[in-house]
């Protein structure tokens, strides 16, 4: 209890959680790979040799080019071209993009709602937590792809014409996040339950504190460490869900394509030699993928103090 | 010795019943088990098949001569009764084969072997109609009580619809819907058989990566069809090549010719129709480009909206004029466009032979001469759905004038004006009063050269006034073993009673 | 020990049923009837101001349950609590404001009882932020700084997480917590079972050290007899929802009348008596849900006879000064049973 | 017990209810069936006839409550492609995708669940993080990207396993089997590889997970005091501990595996239910699409049903009769 | 009924945790002997080693725990470097083990006959029919009624008391010698306690074995126990007879320690405490680990480390006592 105590940042770097960081090497690349990829995507427009979607750029006089390094490759064209003499590097920044927008964007509203349901239905329990409950069991008994297909299917029916080409992106958040809000609600609800009996609730409502203010000061913060988890592991669920929405052609438009439409495209390449157009936005897609779930994994264990 | 053809397509097969739908690989398909009155032959030409000859009794009544001797798969004979119960059961108001009997007012038996159709109005293409029209046994209808097509309404099935008693070369052995459909050779067939197989074992595979696969790994013969892409791969490998000819089917851009557009920028006016627009647009599209590139010099660049086995057809118009950009954006500015507009366009993304890509390519094109297009490309359901309801700006179909062979088709299905009866494909709302009058004359013209004219004629105002972009003739590409000997028709209906192995 | 006539706080006829039913749906089908547990079941309570008042009893006895309904965590189901003669029965904890400022509570595990991921400063500065207390930031660092130090902790404390600390540590941040808004009443609900006994006799030393100091009155809960004993002016001895004997600390451990508390004084471990053979006792803690008839303590009493087993026993001035709820004890029939009178002197040790 | 099944059937209720509606709602958005039952030189009469004649202009009240009256009856008509009642349709498929799923999951269990017992037990050890690293890249390739390098690795290269089809089936009545020829076999193997993979990695993490859980309780350590043998206390003791939330998982995997048949399917053109759906999404065979919605909803119901009273069997805390001495 | 040799002979052992930090010495250099039929008490403060010593000897510690120093005979024979597969005999047949809370220590989904008719084939020779017999005889033994109807019941229809004669019956199935009980009573009310420790005391008598019985509970040594250490900051403080050390505590801790007992019938304001407390295994002062907060530290109490010394009939580690005793 040394008056001279270090700094708040030393200290962190000092703690255990970070110490496991530091000392997992794996997590240390994942995660580097991670930022690596989000950067390249952020910066997308800057650093991308080429405009994909701007399609009066393109020319088809540039189709199928093979990367820059092999044989009849264009050195402007660093991972080649594909039908439509597109960049494929290019594409892949770019397509990242809405890849990660569409993880990112369904996994906040995933994460908004199922936690702001479970908080609710936790702390004030009764007829509000069972209505909340049969609608979460009627959404866990039925396949999250089925529910994404159907949601996308209906939606972009269901949505003024105008509408469609900028509703893709929405339509996919949308059937995502309305298929994993309720692993957050489920999670939150379970662990806002053992937290409302929590001395220190009663605590806090002895001083006359509002419901409202002891779940989000008090109970939030204790039960955000598992939701963190299954953010990591539903990020690369999406970005999966997406690119599989995209196999079964409700995804995004090839004018418009995310990592998942690239190897959709591509895919139908793979038996004519045109190997580029495939394995380089598979690659970027299982490594992202993998990165975000080893950080995942990690996450889980270091939250778990009984792991240690 | 037994020699068997392992075959497979991207689709199944719909149904067993030749009256129950009209999917142009499932009538083609059921061409070996069922055959009509005529076919066509590997030219594309009408032969006799079930009627030996015909004769224009008058102008609307066709008599024709059955052959004799035919048995079905069951053994029971072949008989005028068969025609009547067959031409009334596919011109049944249920049956959505009616479609393809249009000028159809009744049929007659005259005795055993000879049967009368009687015709609505003169019709100079009834033949060509008749050959999807199969016929089946009315001894073995009446006793499955299979007499109608399946009607969905009620709910009820049709034992026709599983089940089979032809007349045709092969007889259906097994059927497991999406699995495998096994013919075997007829050995009563009428008809001397050019082919050498004993057996063929049809299975529908969707994914082209796997059938592909699937034919490099031995499995199969012969699949249908072979994406572009992967000709040289096939070509390539040992054992496997791919057979090429250019298809009937003409690709081809339609317009909104309505007071405005449904996806624009532009609220009040509709630059669609200008001819000049129309023409500008048409100029913008590098169609060599495309050839080359996206079709891998596969398909034909046409300037007419029929292929040349089309009567109507004349090649001195099928001339498509090099694309000309600086050409189009001056025409643009002319029609007071001189930074282009933003226009709706419609594609199917697995309708016909990179359907997608085509659009994609053209959609370059145009935003090359400031044209933004906001390219919509989806399954064919939802595509032909918008384009009929007549929702859409710029849309793309294909018309290969099956089962007619003939120009009229597209004369009275895409450019002739909206009616009840006629431009069923013109929901844009072209109206051109020459071209309506040429088709009702062709539409009864029994002297052929006078109607091919006609045809031609019609053809050409259409070209003139940009009424559709004709684009190309899409190739058709099949792809078999070593040994395997096929043609490939036109039409793309694999004749197999023509194909040999080694 | 100055008790004056008028209690700080009373209890009348204070009860709480938890309904513990099954779904609605099994018991339409199972035919099951609504069950209610009467964990509080008919309690008569006061406490004069300035005395600590301690409950005891065995585990789910409903001693925690009384603490609750004290400070307004739970609503009684029937009956009354009066603070300085202010009827709060159907108001909830923190209301009304000037009252429950001087009502707080002290939980038993120090581990839960803190927010993990407040600081300590803004944990022990919670009640004053929330009763308006202070006008400013500074004034309130001020004051937990002052409190930490009232505690025997450092003011420069505040900064740190729960977690830095030790059980007994964290255990007067809780007290700070209660002092903080300048409570007249504390409810202590098993303070120091969860502590080491060593850091025990520092806690319960703060807490009396405090009483004297701020005038506080204490409910205080324990099972821990010695430590009711240490720390107690009155006692209240519960059984299944009910107080079977009550009165002066002294009295009640020198003169206990009750069986029960006679039971219970003599199965606590001792120090004083080595290697003793303790009889235990037959029996065990019956089902609060299902409660015996009669007194509910009759299946495990050697004297009970047919009267117990029917008749609920009320609450009587037994001779000795304290209330007991004991027929045998009304009618004069619990000779010297086989219990345990306190010793005046330690025993001797068998050599 | 009795009120359980009586509240999951309640519940079930509700879910079927839900699909219903979903599918019915479907109808009016994946595309107009008249275009692709008609020939393209169809008149815009005929398709007018036609929508007349499936009951495709009347009401939309109407249309629900005949879908509804109907598949109460487990009725849900005539397909519009292939013009038999879809019934027939389904319980034609029906075999070929269970025994896909039942093949995929067997072989995820048997994968999964030794793989999650060994890296729980060897935490640290190499071979440990090993397996733990190279079973997620079993969840981060995207399945169809894998079915389509199986396909090219063992059937195009090596020449082993057919890349299409369910090989040949012996019909046992109404249920088609593979099971019991050779090629039938050969044929399962791919596509229930791919089927089954993802699930691999989800199981063995969930074993792993769970286990390292039970192996810090105390009977556990119990277990371990009294002298048990490592073989009694890890396999049970400690994995009979971890069946429970393994059974959860693997039941609600099981109808999502269901689900992605359809990608499977699509890839090895396996002739099951999925194919079914993909193939009526693409023609619009609303029939078919609403029957197989709800079908794989009834599906996913009874095997939740099944699971929970599975824990029934596996935990006696909660059996009947489990009164309190 | 004492015999010649000790049973369990502990000397110098000390459990050490690796972590990041470095070594932390959570078990520092203790010896005790034990004897045939002698029930040992452990006492200290929470975390002071208690629990760990028993582990160490029952050879269950887990990673990144480990043995780092000392050894421990049982029955004249080392067993700190035992295989597992030798220590697992010995455990369970030879040294028995008693958890705290019998809650969690019987597995929910077994038939507590299952289970103890799995131990007794574990290690002894019997068939299932004979293990079953002995199982009913172990459940009569510790007092639970109708042990036939009872055997096949699973953990969850017990009560917490009866779970906990369970406990005790599984690990007696063997008839060990040594019984490491660690806190086994701590999780059940009053009345019960004094059941479980009834029948924990009569079996040890009537078995002969000796217990090492781990507790924070004066009272509860002092009922039971022949012998108590006191455990502080990993290191034993004081050992000796029980009497010894409740009435006359040498060691300042264990005096304070018994101060802080609050007893019925003195009427003390105040309890005697101990200011501060127990070092985290992190910074344990050097010296004697209790001189920052000991009433008598001195000088010298800092630098050296106190060796246990014999004072009376046990031995204290305190420099008070350095000079031979008082
Ligand atoms: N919220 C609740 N719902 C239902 N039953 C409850 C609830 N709270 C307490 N009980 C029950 O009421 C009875 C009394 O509980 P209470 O916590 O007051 O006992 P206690 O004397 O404090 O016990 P302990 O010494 O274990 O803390 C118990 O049987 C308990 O199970
Ligand atoms: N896995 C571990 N890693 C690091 N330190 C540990 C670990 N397990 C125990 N310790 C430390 O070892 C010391 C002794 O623990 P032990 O469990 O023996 O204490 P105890 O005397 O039994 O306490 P209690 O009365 O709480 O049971 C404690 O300081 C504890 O923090
Ligand atoms: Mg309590
Ligand atoms: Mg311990």
């Amino acid at each position: 209890m040394s008056a001279d105590a270090p700094s708040r940042f030393a200290v962190l770097l000092d703690s255990d959680f970070v110490y496991s960081f530091r000392k997992s090497r794996v997590t240390l690349i994942a995660t580097l790979v991670t930022v690596s990829i989000i950067m390249a995507a952020l910066l997308a427009p800057w650093i991308a040799p080429h405009d994909p979607f701007d399609v009066a750029t393109l020319s088809l006089l540039d189709s199928e080019l093979p990367p820059a390094w092999a044989e009849g490759g264009d050195p402007h064209f660093l991972l080649g071209t594909d039908n439509q003499g597109r960049d494929v590097l290019s594409a892949i920044l770019y397509g990242s993009r809405i890849s990660l927008a569409v993880g990112f964007v369904s996994v906040f509203f995933a994460l908004v709602a199922g936690v702001a349901v479970g908080l609710i239905s936790g702390y004030f329990g009764g007829l509000v937590d069972a209505i909340f409950m049969r609608i979460a069991d009627v959404m866990l008994s039925f396949p999250t792809i089925l529910v994404a297909l159907l949601v996308s299917g209906i939606v972009r029916g269901a949505l003024p014409r105008e509408m469609h080409e900028n509703a893709a992106l929405a339509v996919l958040v949308f059937a995502i996040a309305i298929t994993t809000w309720v692993q957050y609600a489920r999670t939150v609800r379970g662990s806002t339950m053992v937290e409302r009996g929590q001395e220190y609730v009663l605590a806090a409502r002895l001083v006359g504190r509002s419901s409202a203010s002891i779940i989000f000061r008090h109970i939030l913060p204790n039960v955000m460490g598992p939701v963190l988890v299954i953010a990591t592991i539903n990020l690369a669920m999406a970005i999966l869900i997406e690119a599989t929405l995209s196999f079964l052609g409700v995804g995004m438009p090839p004018t418009n394509p995310s990592l998942g439409t690239l190897i959709r495209v591509g895919n139908e390449y793979l038996f004519s030699g045109i190997w580029w157009v495939v394995i380089f936005p598979s690659l970027t897609l299982v490594v992202l993928v993998l990165a975000v779930n080893l950080m995942g994994d990690w996450l889980r264990d270091a939250l778990n103090p009984k792991l240690r | 010795a037994a020699k068997t053809l392992r075959m497979a397509d991207s689709t199944d097969i719909a149904a067993m019943d030749p009256h129950s739908m009209t999917e142009s690989n499932t009538i083609g398909f059921l061409n070996h088990v069922y055959e009509g009155l005529v076919r066509y032959n590997d030219e594309l030409q009408v032969e006799p098949a079930l009627a030996a000859s015909w004769e224009f009794v008058d102008p609307t009544r066709v008599r024709f001569h059955l052959r004799e001797g035919v048995t079905f798969h069951n053994g029971n004979p072949f008989t005028a009764d068969d025609v009547v119960a067959s031409i009334n059961r596919a011109a049944d108001d249920s049956s959505p084969v009616k479609s393809n009997l249009p000028g159809v007012a009744s049929i007659e038996k005259v005795d055993d072997l000879t049967v009368d159709l009687v015709l609505k109005g003169t019709d100079p293409i009834v033949l060509n109609y008749l050959t999807n029209i199969y016929i089946l046994d009315k001894e073995w209808m009446d006793k499955h009580d299979a007499l109608l097509p399946s009607d969905i309404r009620a709910g009820k099935e049709n034992h026709a619809v599983a089940n089979s008693n032809g007349t045709g070369p092969f007889m259906l052995e097994s059927r497991q819907p999406e699995a495998k459909t096994v013919l075997v050779a007829n050995p009563n067939w009428w008809d001397t058989p050019k082919h050498n197989l004993s057996r063929i074992e049809f299975s529908p595979i969707a994914s082209d990566a796997t059938r592909i696969a699937a034919l490099l790994s031995g499995e199969l013969d012969f699949i249908t069809p072979a994406p572009l892409q992967d000709i040289e791969r096939i070509n390539g490998s040992e054992g496997t090549s791919v057979i090429e000819g250019p298809e009937l089917r003409t690709i081809m851009l339609g317009f909104n010719y309505g007071d405005t557009l449904h996806d624009s920028n532009l609220t009040d006016a509709n630059p669609l129709q200008d001819l000049r627009v129309r023409q500008a647009l048409n100029m913008a599209i590098d169609m060599d480009l495309i050839q080359k590139k996206v079709m891998r010099g596969k398909s034909r660049n046409a300037g007419l909206l029929v292929a040349p086995p089309v009567p109507g057809y004349d090649a001195a118009l099928d001339e498509r004029s090099p694309a000309d950009p600086a050409a189009a954006k001056a025409l643009l500015a002319e029609a007071g466009y001189p930074d282009g507009f933003e226009v709706g366009f419609d594609c199917p993304n697995d309708r016909y032979v990179n359907d997608e890509e085509i659009c994609q390519a053209v959609t370059a094109m145009w935003a090359r001469i400031g044209v933004k297009a906001a390219l919509n490309a989806q399954t064919k359901s939802k595509h032909f759905e918008k384009v009929l309801a007549g929702t859409s700006d710029i849309y793309m179909v294909g018309w290969a004038t099956l089962p007619m062979l003939d120009s009229y088709s597209v004369l009275s299905a895409l450019l002739h004006t909206k009616s009840d009866r006629m431009g069923a494909w013109n929901p844009g709302g072209y109206s051109n009063p020459k071209i309506d009058e040429l088709t009702d004359k062709v539409a009864v013209e029994l002297d052929q050269a006078m109607r091919t004219a006609m045809m031609s004629e019609a053809l050409g105002l259409a070209k003139d006034d940009v009424a559709i972009i004709s684009l190309h003739q899409q190739p058709l590409a099949w792809a078999v073993r070593d040994g395997v000997n096929l043609k490939v028709t036109a039409d793309n209906k694999p004749r197999l009673w023509y194909a040999t192995v080694d | 020990m100055t008790a004056t006539s008028e209690p700080l706080v009373s209890m009348q006829g204070l009860k709480k049923h938890f309904d513990v039913s099954p779904p609605w749906l099994n018991r339409m089908l199972e035919r099951k009837p609504r069950l209610h547990l009467r964990a509080v079941d008919g309690l008569d309570l006061e406490i004069p101001r300035g005395t600590t008042f301690s409950l005891v009893g065995e585990s789910g006895c409903g001693k925690s349950t009384v603490a609750r309904l004290v400070v307004g965590l739970y609503a009684p189901t029937a009956g009354s609590i009066r603070f300085e003669g202010t009827d709060l029965t159907d108001r909830p904890a923190g209301d009304p404001p000037a009252i429950r400022r001087r009502m707080q509570m002290i939980f038993q595990d120090p581990y839960a009882s803190l927010n993990p991921r407040w600081r300590v400063r803004d944990i022990i500065a919670e009640p004053l932020k929330c009763f308006g207390m202070l006008p400013d930031r500074a004034s309130e660092d001020r004051e937990v700084g002052r409190l930490l130090e009232l505690v025997g902790m450092n003011s420069q404390d505040g900064e740190k997480y729960p977690h830095e600390f030790s059980g007994g540590q964290r255990q007067r941040i809780s007290i700070a917590r209660a002092i903080s808004s300048k409570p007249d009443f504390l409810v202590c609900d098993e303070p120091t079972s969860a502590l080491d006994v060593s850091v025990q006799a520092q806690i319960l030393n703060l807490m009396k050290e405090l009483q004297r100091e701020l005038g506080l009155t204490y409910l205080f809960i324990s099972h821990d007899l010695a430590v009711v004993h240490f720390m107690s002016d009155f006692i209240g001895v519960m059984y299944l929802g009910r107080i079977v004997e009550t009165g002066p600390a002294r009295q009640v451990f020198a003169n206990p009348q009750h069986p029960y508390t006679r039971l219970l004084l003599d199965t606590i471990p001792d120090i004083t008596m080595a290697r003793r053979d303790r009889e235990p006792v037959a029996g065990e803690v019956p089902n609060p849900i299902d409660p015996p008839p009669g007194c509910a303590f009759h299946p495990r009493c050697p004297f009970s006879d047919a009267r117990c087993r029917s008749e609920l026993p009320e609450l009587r001035n037994a001779p000795s000064g304290a209330r007991t709820a004991c027929h045998a004890v009304a009618e004069g029939r619990l000779a010297d049973g086989p219990v345990r009178a306190v010793p005046s002197t330690p025993a001797q040790m068998p050599t | 017990m009795l009120a359980f099944i009586v509240r999951r059937l309640l519940q079930a209720v509700l879910v079927m209810l839900a699909v219903a509606l979903i599918a019915f709602a479907m109808f009016r958005f994946v595309g107009d069936p008249v275009n692709s039952m008609l020939p393209e030189i169809a008149t815009t009469e005929d398709r007018q006839a036609l929508r007349a004649q499936l009951g495709l202009d009347e009401p939309i009240p109407t249309q629900f409550a005949k879908f509804i009256g109907g598949a109460v009856q487990g009725e849900f008509g005539i397909s519009y492609r292939n013009k038999r009642p879809v019934s027939d349709l389904i319980v034609e498929r029906l075999p070929a995708t269970l025994e896909l799923v039942f093949a995929a999951a067997l072989f995820a269990l048997l994968m999964g669940v030794p793989m999650g017992v060994y890296t729980a037990l060897n935490r640290h050890g190499f071979v440990s993080n090993l397996l733990q690293i190279i079973s997620l890249i079993g969840i981060s390739v995207p399945t169809f990207v894998t079915g389509i390098l199986l396909i090219l690795i063992f059937s195009v290269w090596l020449n082993w396993l057919p890349s299409f089809g369910r090989g040949e089936v012996v019909q046992l009545g109404w249920w088609s089997t593979g099971l019991l020829t050779i090629s039938g076999l050969k044929s399962l193997v791919l596509p229930s590889v791919m089927l089954g993979l993802f699930q691999v990695t989800l199981i063995m993490r969930l074993v792993r997970a769970e286990m390292l859980e039970v192996l810090r309780t105390d009977f556990i350590r119990f277990a371990r005091a009294r002298g048990l043998t490592d073989r009694a206390v890890h396999f049970g003791h400690a994995l009979r501990n971890t069946l429970m939330p393994v059974i959860t998982i693997a039941g609600l995997q099981l109808g999502s595996m269901i689900a992605f048949a359809i990608i499977t399917e699509t890839v090895f053109q396996w002739p099951g239910m999925g194919l079914l759906f993909i193939q009526a999404v693409s023609f619009a065979d609303i029939p078919v699409m609403s029957a197989y919605l709800v079908l794989v909803a009834l599906i996913f119901v009874v095997i939740n049903m099944i699971v929970d009273l599975l824990y029934f069997v596996v935990d006696p805390r909660l059996s009947v009769g489990g009164d309190r001495a | 009924m004492k015999q010649s040799g000790p049973l369990l002979e502990v000397r110098d052992l000390s459990v050490v945790f690796d972590t990041r930090r470095g070594p932390l010495t959570a078990v520092d250099r203790i010896s005790f002997d034990l004897s045939p039929g002698e029930i040992l008490g452990v006492v200290g403060e929470s975390g002071a080693g208690k629990s760990l010593t028993g582990t160490a000897i029952t050879g269950l510690l887990e990673r990144p725990g480990r043995i780092g120093g000392g050894e421990i005979r049982f029955e004249g024979n080392r067993i700190d470097n035992l295989p597992p597969e030798q220590m697992r005999r010995l455990r369970g047949r030879r040294i028995g083990a008693i958890f705290q809370d019998p809650l969690t220590s019987l597995n929910p989904l077994f038939t507590v006959g299952r289970q103890l008719v799995e131990t007794i084939q574990t290690h002894l020779d019997l068939g299932r029919e004979q293990a079953r017999q002995r199982a009913l005889e172990l459940l009569a033994e510790v007092g639970i009624p109708a042990p036939e109807k009872r055997i096949d019941h699973y953990p969850h229809q017990f009560s917490g008391g009866m779970r906990q004669r369970v406990v005790i019956a599984l690990a007696l199935c063997a008839n060990p010698k040594l019984v490491i009980a660690d806190e086994p009573t701590t999780a059940l009310d009053v009345s019960i306690q004094a059941q479980i420790l009834a029948v924990l005391k009569k079996l040890c008598r009537e078995h002969g074995a000796a217990v090492i019985l781990v507790t924070h509970d004066m009272g509860v040594i002092a009922e039971t126990a022949d012998r108590v250490a006191v455990m502080y900051s990993g290191r034993i403080a004081e050992i000796g007879p029980a009497a010894q050390v409740v009435k006359a505590p040498r060691h300042p801790y264990t005096e304070g320690l018994m101060g802080s007992i609050p007893v019925i019938g003195t009427g003390a304001d105040r309890l005697t405490q101990i200011e501060g407390s127990m070092p985290r295994l992190t910074d344990i002062p050097a010296g004697c680990a209790f001189h920052p907060r000991c009433p008598c530290a001195r000088a010298d109490c800092a630098a050296v480390r106190p060796e246990p010394r014999p004072v009376g009939d046990g031995k204290v580690a305190c420099v008070l006592y350095d000079g031979g005793g008082i």
